[in-house]
């Protein structure tokens, strides 16, 4: 194609346009669940501008956990009324896909992150200071560690409500992200909801400096990510002149003839596909926390707010596995044979990386963060065997996985010591004859993590191990108990130290918590027996939800 | 009829059960109860003999079964009893002697404070001993087989708190246990040979099966008898079972138990006679053992250990004459129960002298004790003569037929092991006398022990003379009537059947011969320990002596053979299960760990590092994805 | 001349960003960077769109201008917020958390 | 449809954990007697299952089935053929026993720090009844997939059992008895586990292999079995040899079988004598039945094939394990070497696939479960007098406790199978099993005899027999709940050794059939005896044996 013709088409499409731009028209009823949330962030938002201080935590509080509710019913009307499997479609001019894997998704996101804001709202962990009940976000996030304005802002009983709005927004994105039906749609769901969380890693209470180091790892790390996700979304819009999932797929399937002879004259424009894809793929996977992408997941889950890390921990997998998985089943399932080889490297490495890793680990955040790596490698198992098991396989063990974490995660928030959290292991020492209940509790969380029979854990190992048995990956499967095998290890090792371990002197106590935390640890442990025991019920759901839509 | 045979195993089983499991209430008259089951069974058995002679000779064998016991596929064991006449002479010997033991037993263990048990133990051995000789197949056998050996063991080791004793008990049940493992090999051969191991089926077919296999079988039922009836290479455990109290030793290792061997491989007869090999391997440890057993008999100073020795020979007389074939059967049972009647009443003898001089064994402190005991050196002297084979005496009509059954084995074997037999017999001369002398002649040797102590010899109670006399006249006339238009041999010949051999020597010349030999033993003994005084502490001797008196230093080989390298054995392997076989497991957990150390160490806390992995693993993502479309 | 081109000076803008992340130590610098391969990608869509004869290309450039302008705001907030509290931008001053 | 009994024999111990656990920490005395009576409660049922089981009858009785997880093909299925009914029994009466024997190991030590929250006595019965209850119906299920999550479940109470109330006799000092004890916890967990999970990846190959080849993944046993024997299910050999390679790898774990056996003198050493014996008499047996049940059933050729390893391996574990049992120096360490020996020859006659051999085996697993139980009870009871494990510590015992000497002796010669009692019975039918196959095999074996005679009485000997040491002076003889611990065990040793036949009858049927699975048949022997001889035959009566006098002609 000539530069004359490209100018002129330019001009043409150019002149033609003004009067006759097409308004979209948007299904607001299928993309309810994503508009309660982020209505209600906006809502958060007007709060904090308007509301007195003293009313602003019952009334964020009152705010996110209804429009989180709300979104969550709507859902499953939306499930209820078929969407997921009939009438599965695209929506809002084919950005957003509104079919079973989303709703599933959508669905556990909000769960997750009902839960989890029952957590961000605990107030009665940390001693009361100057009168006032804190949580364990930073008085004021812009105050110096240590300052005076600090001092000020903690002697004024100031806390950082901003936190629920930034919940929303986030889980708003993560809402969109696994249902994103093209790349942009993508990318911006991925920056909507990461920016929340970066600043949310800034706020904690205690250890801010961790906090904040956190964050800037984060951030920094997580805008390169997105800068090469970027870039693939360039290249694989340059390779399909669309970057509507459907649109590349009909391209790669070869159904629609390349438009672009002038790239077939300069590059093999599969290399662009392929680069672009990989780029793509590697923004995704660094969300998951997949090796060798994973660095900084242990330090952003070790210094981020521990109601923070459980729920990113938890929600951001969900979202950026739906994601992966749309990917990878909609856009380059004509690529499998491209993709799977390296995908099985990817999974290997991670399974093993991070059950290895994980042995040496001294700090109980930590800890959960070089499992979450491993897992992320089981789950990637199951996304490999690329059959429908496989997806219903990856929603169960995600919806599974996610619960136990956030659970795990909020029982870390209860063990404190003068400093705050006690999260070095060592002082872990002997909980179980200290406080015995919430000793066991973890421990329940810790052997469904190992994947032990009769918890979650377990099933949804299973799960996964078999879509990808059935999908031809017997060696994933063989090097997956292997390394369950070294993962268990210091899940046990946890155990041990808790049961078996004479409880040191100096050893943190156990804070009463509100109905709030108990109830999401309540949640965590029913979800995890109960997806261990009979989870044939949440099966069926994963499996009729186990189709994309295109 | 056939239901009192199981009475006669049950009747001691309940005396064992009671006096065990009866605790202390049953102190006082626990003795009692123990002689007058063991008594009761003897009464049975005469019963049962009564009524077997007034049967005709070919069905006077009964048989009743109890319960099938272990019934597994074509594996069928049953509790089941046989009595035909080989049975029933071993049923009257055991319970014979049996009670009159018990009853010896009431006075020599007066003062232990655990009488009681040991009489539970004696009615246990009774029952285990019943039901070896009492069995219809081989397991059954091999039950009461081990059952003796149990009770053996509890016996020996009666007077645990002496380590010697503790000791003695375990070595004897050990090396019982390597005859065992004979035993049930033989039991598993002959049940992949027969499919069945029950003697009916097994003993008349034996001419069907292949002669290897019957080889193989008696071979294996040869070491099971080694152990049980102390053969060479097996007997080191009977000279140090002498631990055990005397009834113990009188009862079990003289006149009953340690004959078990002879009657397991009278029993097998027709598996020997269809496998002549095995019969050689027989009669050579029979004549092996014969002179073993004799020379150490004559070396030892510990009266008792003397008798064990002779113990050891006189079975080896019977296995030799066992392993002879029908030729032999009938005389070896025959000189077992003259032997059951003169060793046993040598022990109880032997006994009564210690009971006399505070338990002191040496028989270099003796001498002239003749004065002091006339009773017990009557029933003493009787059962000597009787046992080196004085004309008329039992072990003269016994061991003769022997000695003549050796040389009718005909050919240079037949010469070999009738001189053997001679050479035995006057050994046995030889060694007898010398006890005899030590202890009833000469001057008295004994002087206060380092307690000060100076024993007081006296005759025993009535409870142990009664007994010994008993036994004295048995010894005295029970091979003359036994021989008595060979009564014996006709009684036992249905089971055993019997074959006359064509000796190259007549009768009277063989029975000339064992004069001939006597008198030189005899001679010889008197010679050395009649004539002139016998220093209190024994001479350092010939080397022979030397070895004899360390039983032909059979303990040091096995110590250097066995023991020693099993030690190492055993220490090596533990050595080996922590160092290398754990090892590997830790080793695995450790350099997994170590890895996770080394790999951690890229978690350096700087994004840059991060983002180089990140930078890094996209190339490498985009590398593999471009490589995979390029292959 | 060749729009082609246009790709190799995108590419040449990412790497060097991307170089400029791996190599630099001051936060506002890696930041910059970043915001350098966001442009690189921006000329990409731009010169794609060109190629392809659509528009979409564009209109992702405008949207991932917002996005950056957002990323900046949090960004410069997160990284202005250390600076105060530990007085140095750099980032390998902030590695309390490792192994 | 009817009362679901097997489902009732495991739910009973399970409720009996939790009620035991719920006894609020001052009646510590209370949540004994709950615990006792939950276990008797099962014995109960036990028996029942014993009495409704008709050995003639179906292969697999008191069938209960219920779906349960659809899409892993999973169901609830349980069903007792001979093996299993004897097994459950077996469990059902030791557990009692157990939680008598140990019912002071979990009382609180003077002086440890109160805290009302802290219940280890509790804990300690509620996990004994938790292991029970898997045991139990890892023993019941007929449906891999949910024996594998019994199987695998069960390791944890196992492994609080085994870390959390530790012998406090080590002769050593606290800490390093905890850190002992809580390496021996780790190791038979991660040992396990790790079994467990090479397991667990030739389960998901079965399903996907029954997946692949019957259109619906199934993990019902005897869907499997039919199936291959209908043809409808065949393997590559290669697929049928890994899929066997993973299952008997966790089984050969759990078993133990040498040389992966390295975990059982540490867990039996440093756990407290009752909890030791649940580790060898029952969770251990699971992973022989499993074998039989299992690895022979569904994987009959890989099974022949594997076979002279096996045999090979397990004739080593009986030799190695003999000969370590008599270089130990602790008590408990020696006993646990002896059940690796003796483990040995389970394995030895499940291998032989001989009706013999496998009835024996199985005979076997119950009289060790009893012979074990005897002996390590005993021995406990005499380790928490002494307060020591060292054999060295002790010596003349036999004066001043005659009962508990005694008992000792009588569960030794158990261990060293005399005949008379239950072991000889078991222990020469796999002999002779394997005999009749491998003669040479069958030879070697009986060399455990003698070493077996040897370390028990070696062990009898400087414990018990010698002059009094001073430290034992003072022991008590058996209290009489020791009493009542140990004489049932006793009188059950001999009653198996003297009738054994109920027994064999129930285990029989099974046997042959597994046989028929395996396709294997007695071998001959070479000169059959003419049946007019058996007349000791069941129909017979056993009469007069008119043969009996013709010895020689």
């Amino acid at each position: 194609m000539t530069h004359a013709a490209t100018v002129h088409s330019l001009w043409t499409t150019a002149a033609a346009a003004p009067d006759k731009i097409p308004s979209p028209d948007i299904e607001y009823g299928q993309l309810s669940p994503t508009l309660i949330v982020l209505g209600a962030a906006i809502v958060g938002v007007l709060i904090e501008a308007f509301l007195p201080r003293r009313q602003r935590y019952v009334a964020q509080l009152f705010v996110s956990v209804v429009a989180l509710a709300a979104a969550f019913a709507a859902v499953i009307g939306l499930a209820a009324g078929d969407y997921g499997t009939s009438k599965a479609r695209v929506a809002a001019m084919g950005a957003i896909a509104v079919d079973g894997p989303a709703l599933f998704l959508q669905g556990t996101i909000l769960l997750v992150a009902l839960v989890a804001v029952f957590t961000f709202a605990e107030r009665r962990l940390d001693p009361v200071v100057h009168g006032n009940r804190v949580d364990s976000f930073a008085a004021q996030a812009a105050a110096v560690p240590g300052g005076d304005a600090e001092k000020a802002a903690v002697k004024a009983g100031f806390t950082t409500t901003e936190v629920f709005p930034l919940v929303l927004f986030a889980v708003g994105g993560m809402l969109v992200f696994p249902s994103a039906n093209d790349l942009l749609t993508l990318f911006v769901a991925l920056e909507v909801f990461s920016l929340p969380l970066y600043i949310l890693c800034a706020l904690a209470r205690r250890q801010r400096a961790l906090s904040q180091e956190a964050a800037v790892k984060y951030f920094l790390l997580g805008a390169f990510s997105s800068a090469f996700l970027l870039f693939g979304i360039a290249l694989l819009y340059g390779y399909a002149g669309t970057v509507s999932y459907s649109g590349i797929a009909d391209v790669v399937d070869g159904q629609v003839r390349n438009v672009t002879p002038a790239l077939a004259g300069t590059m093999g424009n599969d290399a662009l596909l392929l680069i672009g894809g990989a780029m793509v793929l590697m923004g995704l996977l660094f969300k998951i926390g997949a090796v060798p992408f994973h660095m900084w997941t242990p330090d952003v889950y070790q210094g981020a707010p521990t109601p923070v890390t459980g729920f990113m921990a938890a929600a951001t997998k969900v979202a950026a596995f739906g994601a992966l998985l749309r990917l990878l089943y909609v856009v380059l399932p004509g690529l499998r044979w491209d993709w799977r080889p390296v995908m099985w490297g990817v999974a290997i490495v991670t399974m093993l990386g991070g059950a290895i890793v994980a042995v040496t680990q001294t700090d109980v955040k930590r800890l959960l963060a070089y499992s979450s790596i491993a897992h992320a490698g089981f789950i990637l198992a199951g996304v490999i065997a690329t059959t429908p098991e496989g997806i219903s396989s990856v929603l169960f063990y995600l919806a599974a996985y996610s619960f136990v974490t956030l659970g795990a995660f909020a029982v870390v928030t209860l063990v404190r010591d003068a400093g705050g959290e006690a999260t070095h292991l060592s002082k872990w020492a002997g909980l179980g004859r200290r406080s015995p209940l919430v000793a066991a509790v973890f421990a329940v969380f810790l052997l469904a993590f190992a994947g032990i029979p009769l918890t979650s854990g377990f099933a949804g190992k299973f799960a996964v191990f078999k879509a990808a048995a059935d999908g031809g990956a017997g060696a994933l499967v063989v090097i997956g108990v292997i390394s369950s095998a070294v993962a268990a290890f210091f899940y046990i090792r946890v155990i041990v130290l808790m049961f078996f371990s004479e409880p040191r002197t100096d050893g943190p106590s156990v804070a009463v918590p509100s109905p709030l935390t108990s109830s999401a640890i309540a949640i965590g442990v029913a979800v995890t027996l109960v997806l261990g025991v009979a989870p044939q019920y949440f099966l069926d759901l994963a499996s009729q939800a186990g189709v994309f839509v295109r | 009829m056939e239901n009192l045979i199981g009475l006669l195993v049950a009747v001691p089983l309940l005396g064992a059960a009671l006096l065990l499991c009866g605790g202390r209430r049953l102190d006082g008259k626990g003795h009692y109860i123990g002689t007058v089951l063991a008594a009761g069974s003897f009464a049975i058995g005469a019963v049962l003999f009564a009524d077997m002679l007034g049967r005709g000779e070919h069905d006077r064998a009964m048989h009743s079964k109890v319960f099938s016991w272990i019934p597994v596929g074509g594996f069928r064991a049953d509790v089941a009893f046989q009595l035909d006449q080989l049975s029933m002479t071993f049923v009257l010997l055991i319970t014979g002697v049996g009670t009159l033991i018990h009853i010896y037993s009431i006075g020599y263990m007066e003062h232990d404070e655990r009488r009681r048990r040991f009489f539970g133990y004696l009615n246990l051995f009774l029952a285990a001993m019943l039901l070896l000789v009492l069995a219809d197949n081989y397991l059954l056998l091999y039950v009461g087989w081990e059952g003796v050996g149990l009770a053996s063991y509890l016996l020996i080791g009666f007077w645990q708190h002496k380590p010697s004793a503790a000791t003695a008990a375990k070595k004897a049940f050990i090396v019982n246990r390597v005859g065992d493992v004979g035993l049930s090999i033989a039991i598993m051969l002959m049940f992949t040979t027969f499919g069945t191991f029950t003697f009916a089926p097994v003993l008349t077919n034996a001419d069907h099966a292949s002669e290897g296999k019957l080889t193989a079988i008696g071979l294996m039922l040869l070491l099971a008898a080694c152990g049980k009836s102390a053969q060479v290479p097996l007997q080191s455990w009977l000279g140090d079972a002498m631990e055990g109290p005397t009834p113990v030793s009188a009862l079990i290792h003289a006149a009953t138990m340690v004959t078990a061997g002879v009657y397991l491989i009278t029993r097998s007869g027709a598996i020997f006679n269809a496998a002549p090999d095995a019969q050689a391997a027989v009669v050579a440890v029979g004549a092996v053992t014969l002179l073993f057993g004799a020379i150490v008999g004559c070396a030892k100073d510990d009266i008792k250990k003397a008798l064990a020795g002779s113990t050891m020979s006189q079975i080896g007389y019977m296995i030799l004459a066992a392993g002879l074939g029908p030729i032999g059967y009938v005389f070896a049972i025959m000189h077992l129960v003259t032997h059951g009647f003169f060793k046993a009443g040598l022990f109880l003898g032997a006994g009564s002298v210690m009971h006399a001089m505070n338990d002191e064994v040496d028989m270099r402190k003796y001498g002239g004790l003749r004065k002091y005991m006339p009773v017990t050196f009557i029933t003493f002297g009787l059962g000597y003569l009787a046992i080196i084979g004085f004309p008329g005496l039992s072990g003269f009509w016994s061991k003769d037929k022997i000695i003549e059954a050796a040389f009718a084995k005909g050919g240079t074997e037949g010469w070999i092991l009738g001189g053997a037999a001679l050479l035995g017999a006057a050994i046995t001369a030889y060694y007898m006398t010398r006890v005899m002398l030590l202890t009833f002649f000469g001057e008295k040797r004994w002087a206060p022990d380092e307690k000060g102590h100076e024993p007081h010899p006296h005759e025993s109670p009535s409870s142990m003379t009664i007994p010994m006399i008993v036994l004295a006249v048995g010894s005295v006339f029970a091979g003359g009537l036994f021989s008595v238009n060979d009564a014996f041999l006709k009684w036992l010949e249905p089971v055993t059947g019997h074959s006359h051999g064509d000796s190259p020597l007549s009768a009277a010349a063989v029975t000339a011969g064992t004069m001939v030999v006597l008198v030189i033993g005899v001679a010889l003994a008197w010679a050395q320990y009649g004539r002139r005084p016998v220093p209190r502490t024994a001479p350092r001797g010939s080397l022979l002596t030397r070895a004899a008196r360390r039983d032909l230093l059979q303990d040091d080989f096995n110590h250097v053979a066995l023991v020693k390298p099993g030690q190492y054995l055993t220490r090596g392997l533990v050595y080996v299960d922590h160092k290398l076989v754990d090892g590997v497991v830790n080793g695995t957990a450790a350099s997994v760990g170590g890895l996770s150390g080394r790999l951690r160490k890229l978690q350096n806390g700087y994004a840059r590092t991060y983002a180089v992995s990140m930078f890094g693993g996209t190339a490498v993502l985009i590398a593999a994805t471009l490589l995979m479309r390029a292959v | 001349m060749n729009p082609v081109n246009y790709l190799y000076l995108a590419a040449l803008l990412f790497t060097i960003g991307a170089a400029g992340v791996v190599i630099r130590r001051n936060a506002i610098v890696l930041f910059m960077c970043v915001e350098l391969m966001l442009n690189a990608c921006n000329l990409a869509f731009v010169t794609f769109s060109r190629l392809h004869g659509n528009l979409d290309g564009q209109i992702i450039a405008f949207f991932t201008m917002v996005v950056a302008a957002a990323e900046v705001v949090v960004g410069l907030a997160i990284i202005v917020t250390v600076f105060r509290s530990r007085h140095s931008a750099s980032v390998d001053d902030a590695s309390l958390m490792k192994l | 449809m009817s009362f679901p009994l097997l489902t009732a024999t495991a739910v009973v111990p399970a409720l009996g954990a939790v009620v035991t656990a719920a006894v609020p920490a001052a009646q510590r005395a209370a949540a004994k007697w709950v615990a006792l009576g939950f276990s008797l409660v099962t014995l109960a049922l036990a028996a029942v299952v014993l009495v409704r089981f008709d050995p003639g009858g179906a292969r697999f009785q008191l069938t209960e089935s219920h779906a349960w997880i659809k899409d892993f093909g999973v169901r609830y299925e349980l069903g007792v053929d001979g093996i299993a009914v004897a097994l459950i029994a077996l469990t059902a009466v030791l557990i009692p026993f157990i939680i008598l024997a140990g019912w002071h190991d979990a009382d609180p030590l003077e002086g440890a720090h109160p805290n009302r929250r802290w219940r280890p006595t509790q804990g300690f019965f509620a996990l004994i009844l938790m292991v029970e209850a898997m045991v139990v119906i890892s023993f019941e299920a007929t449906d891999i997939f949910l024996f594998y999550i019994f199987f695998e479940a069960m390791l944890i109470p196992m492994y609080f059992l085994i870390g959390g109330f530790g012998d406090r006799a080590g002769g050593r000092s606290e800490e390093e008895t905890a850190t002992q004890r809580s390496y021996a916890a780790v190791k038979f967990l991660l040992y396990n586990l790790a079994g467990g999970l090479i397991m667990l990846a030739a389960v998901v190959g079965l399903y996907a292999v029954t997946a692949d080849q019957l259109g619906t993944g199934t993990f019902s046993l005897q869907e499997i079995v039919q199936a291959r024997a209908g043809g409808h299910l065949d393997m590559a050999s290669s697929t049928e040899r890994l899929l066997f390679l993973g299952f008997f790898f966790a089984f050969a774990v759990k078993a133990p079988l040498w040389p992966l056996h390295t975990w059982l003198p540490n867990a039996m050493g440093e756990s407290t004598a009752p909890v030791a014996v649940l580790i060898t008499a029952v969770v251990d047996k699971v992973g022989t039945f499993a074998m039989l049940r299992f690895c022979l059933q569904l994987f009959p050729e890989a099974s022949k094939w594997a076979t002279p390893a096996i045999m090979i391996l397990a004739l080593i574990s009986i030799i190695y394990g003999a000969l370590l049992a008599i270089g130990q120096r602790d008590i408990k360490r020696l006993i646990a070497y002896a059940s690796i020996s003796h483990f040995g020859f389970i394995i030895l006659g499940i291998f032989a696939m001989t009706t013999q051999g496998q009835s024996g085996a199985t005979l076997y697993m119950v009289n060790h479960g009893v012979s074990t139980a005897a002996l390590m009870l005993v021995a406990g009871f005499l380790i928490t007098r002494r307060g020591s494990r060292l054999i060295a510590d002790y010596g003349g015992v036999q004066k001043v406790a005659p009962v508990l000497a005694g008992t000792f002796l009588i569960g030794g010669l158990a261990t060293l199978s005399l005949p008379g009692l239950a072991p000889f019975i078991s222990e020469f039918l796999v002999l002779v099993g394997t005999f009749s196959r491998y003669p040479a095999f069958g030879v070697i074996a009986t060399v455990g005899i003698v070493l077996a005679a040897l370390y028990v009485l070696i062990l009898y000997q400087r414990t018990m027999t010698g002059p009094v040491k001073a430290e034992v002076r003072s022991m008590p003889d058996l209290r009489v709940r020791e009493l009542v611990v140990v004489a049932p065990l006793i009188a059950l040793l001999i009653f198996l050794g003297v009738y054994p036949k109920p027994l064999a009858d129930i285990v029989n049927p099974a046997v042959d059939h597994t046989m028929s699975v395996v396709d294997k048949k007695d071998p001959k022997p070479d000169h059959p005896v003419d049946a007019g001889w058996f007349s000791y035959s069941p129909k017979s009566d056993g009469g007069s044996h008119d043969g009996a006098s013709g010895g020689a002609k």
